[in-house]
């Protein structure tokens, strides 16, 4: 049987990714940055799944306003580098699991989440930065990964209940697959940030640190905050939190679960960079 | 048109909902479009011929020429789209969000490196 | 404020459109077909919507497989007619209702449904063939329509009970848009019909119009049933029916609706024609 | 993998599920590419080479060579899609279902004007 066994939370700020990809990473604004990783690549390494489902969201790179899909499943065998304008990340291609994910998909339609299933998906920094923080530069991706985009761009988007109910049947997909595979999932996006409008470089610390909390300890209750208290307190873009409770729905929500990890800094670009590694409780 | 839309107050912030979308579709589209190279140096020798290709307003065209974004977003434009073309000129998304606020590049850099656009308190 | 006043359902075969365009709608075989749809051309011309609000799916037109929506809702100025392979169909172009369909857009996915926006929508004869019954050889439809794609080609495809349920979301939605505007609301496909394999060819007339039967009566305890049903009793290609329960979960449903008409024809190509035309009950 | 697939067993009957569509992935998307006239009629001119074009499987390509519908669907294919061929051939559907059920096209048009083929009684 396969078995969720933990998750992670981390922004994904693309100018993260230009500062790796440029050879900027050691610079003190970046280092105080990327030091926030250094646990979480060393559990990786102890912990490593044989799959991550990915839970984040394109910046109109795969999806322009010619169709807007609530959530996108990607269930190819691999998944191309988007080129956002900047020039493709050189990063791995990114391998997934159609049988997995296919099984996914086939049980959350069943459970009446109407998702569309995706065959063709280059993906964006969205997806590519988690992975950078969390398995460093690499030849190669350590496992294979489920990439899941959530519309957070065109309102309205999925509310927060939604996504941590989906997450709680994305669990029990996950354990209905008969292979022994142990599987992350991340969820991605925020933390508090505005990138547009006279109000960009809005940053709400206290806000951020209060949903890490709630996210630990209280996230049913946290899933139903309305999105304009993302919007007013934690900026137009902090609305990709939403993403973040689709992973924590995915946990073993009878028992409190362990937190290996939490580090929060700002800024990272426009960004307060947030970051959790949560193991399900024993 | 009928449904509850409170977020139409929030000071200095713009929501990218079905009617922005549907007024700046065009506006997207176009920056979509320079995610290819070739476009993106059609584009450069020639910014008028390159927008005339496209259904767009003349303020949406104007807007674009001006890289005035805060006019951009009202005239339905959407920030992910619109950062195409900050990618396009060499710009940083820390460049292009600094743009938007009055604030010159270097103020808006240390106001981040100070923490951040503080919240306003809510209840005054 | 916006109604849903009546609905309509009935089969969508290609073979009608080739009939149609070809110059054959005279012939014996198809003015069986098409003598069951001259009740419903008078009753339109009587009761002209100002939009149809119409559930139909695409077979491999505007969507491959590349990206699979399950459910697809346009809400473009227009939608072009797509060329299936034998050329486009000489019908007019399909005007939309942008703003009602945004509106519907953003109310189903506050209310949970997690569909897809599309702006970009080549119509096939899923949509193009009840139209083609319903308003005959026309230079401009009559109306605005407002497309609703639903996934029944790869498998799991929405259960009945979803699309029932959607259909008393749609409703809801309608409700709450404050124009003056009567819409009607058209359920395509069915009725029994299978189009490939050793089987091809099944019809299944009792278990048809036992579906008729329930449909008008009894559509919630009908939603109930399982998709397994649909492949057995009615071919492979009878799962379509399911988007007739969202026609139908779009009706008020405290009161027993008005059957204005009710036709059923075997064949057209491969298929059973069904059609059925029910008014809200007073 | 898993998930009850009590589908499997309708006789002469190919669900199409996510196994089904990743096997039958190009054999798809080939088909999809006839939907353009100027694909359609390199198809035509050299059957093999435009096939050769594809990442599909020597037996898929086979079977759409000898138009083997029931290979077809057996490998991947889905009816829709493969619709496509037959369109390129000037096929109407009839003529295409017919085609798998070891049935002329005269028996076949006939069985249909005849009311169909009758369910076989669930209870036996
Ligand atoms: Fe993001
Ligand atoms: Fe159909």
């Amino acid at each position: 049987m396969a078995k969720i066994t933990a998750s992670v939370y981390t922004s994904h700020v693309p100018a993260i990714g230009a500062a790796l990809d440029s050879g900027k990473a050691g610079e003190p604004y970046w280092q105080k940055v990327f030091s926030g990783y250094d646990y979480s690549k060393k559990w990786n390494k102890d912990n490593i799944p044989d799959v991550v489902f990915l839970i984040y969201n394109d910046h109109a790179n795969a999806f322009s306003l010619s169709l807007i899909p609530t959530f996108a499943l990607g269930t190819a065998e691999s998944f191309p580098i988007a080129d956002e304008g900047w020039g493709a990340r050189p990063v791995p291609v990114v391998k997934g699991h159609p049988e997995l994910a296919s099984h996914i998909a086939q049980s959350l339609i069943q459970d009446d989440f109407d998702i569309t299933i995706a065959n063709e998906l280059p993906v964006d920094h969205g997806l590519t930065v988690p992975m950078s923080l969390m398995f460093g530069e690499v030849d190669e991706w350590p496992c294979y990964v489920i990439p899941l985009h959530v519309n957070v761009v065109q309102y309205p988007v999925p509310s927060g209940a939604r996504c941590f109910a989906m997450g709680k049947a994305i669990r029990r997909a996950v354990e209905s697959f008969d292979q022994d595979l142990n599987v992350h999932i991340w969820g991605t996006g925020g933390m508090s940030h505005q990138l547009q409008g006279a109000r960009a470089g809005l940053i709400n610390e206290k806000w951020d640190n209060d949903f890490l909390d709630e996210l630990i300890a209280e996230p049913e209750k946290l899933s139903k905050k309305p999105h304009l208290e993302y919007v007013e307190e934690a900026g137009s873009e902090g609305i990709e939190l939403v993403m973040w409770l689709m992973a924590r729905g995915a946990m073993n929500l009878e028992k409190e679960p362990i937190v290996k990890h939490r580090f929060y800094h700002v800024p990272a670009s426009n960004t307060a960079v947030g970051h959790l590694i949560l193991e399900d409780g024993i | 048109m009928s449904l509850d839309k409170p977020y139409k107050n929030i000071p200095g912030t713009t929501i990218f909902d079905a009617e922005q979308s549907r007024k700046g579709y065009y506006l997207n589209q176009f920056c979509m479009s320079l995610m290819s190279a070739d476009n993106r140096n059609r584009f450069k020798a020639d910014e008028r011929a390159y927008l005339n290709e496209w259904a767009m307003t003349e303020d949406q065209k104007q807007a674009v020429i001006d890289r005035d974004l805060n006019r951009c977003l009202a005239l339905g434009g959407n920030i992910y789209f619109l950062a195409k073309i900050g990618a396009t000129d060499g710009l940083s998304f820390q460049q292009m969000a600094g743009s938007m606020t009055g604030m010159t590049e270097q103020e808006y850099r240390e106001m981040m490196l100070a923490g951040g656009r503080k919240p306003v308190p809510k209840n005054n």
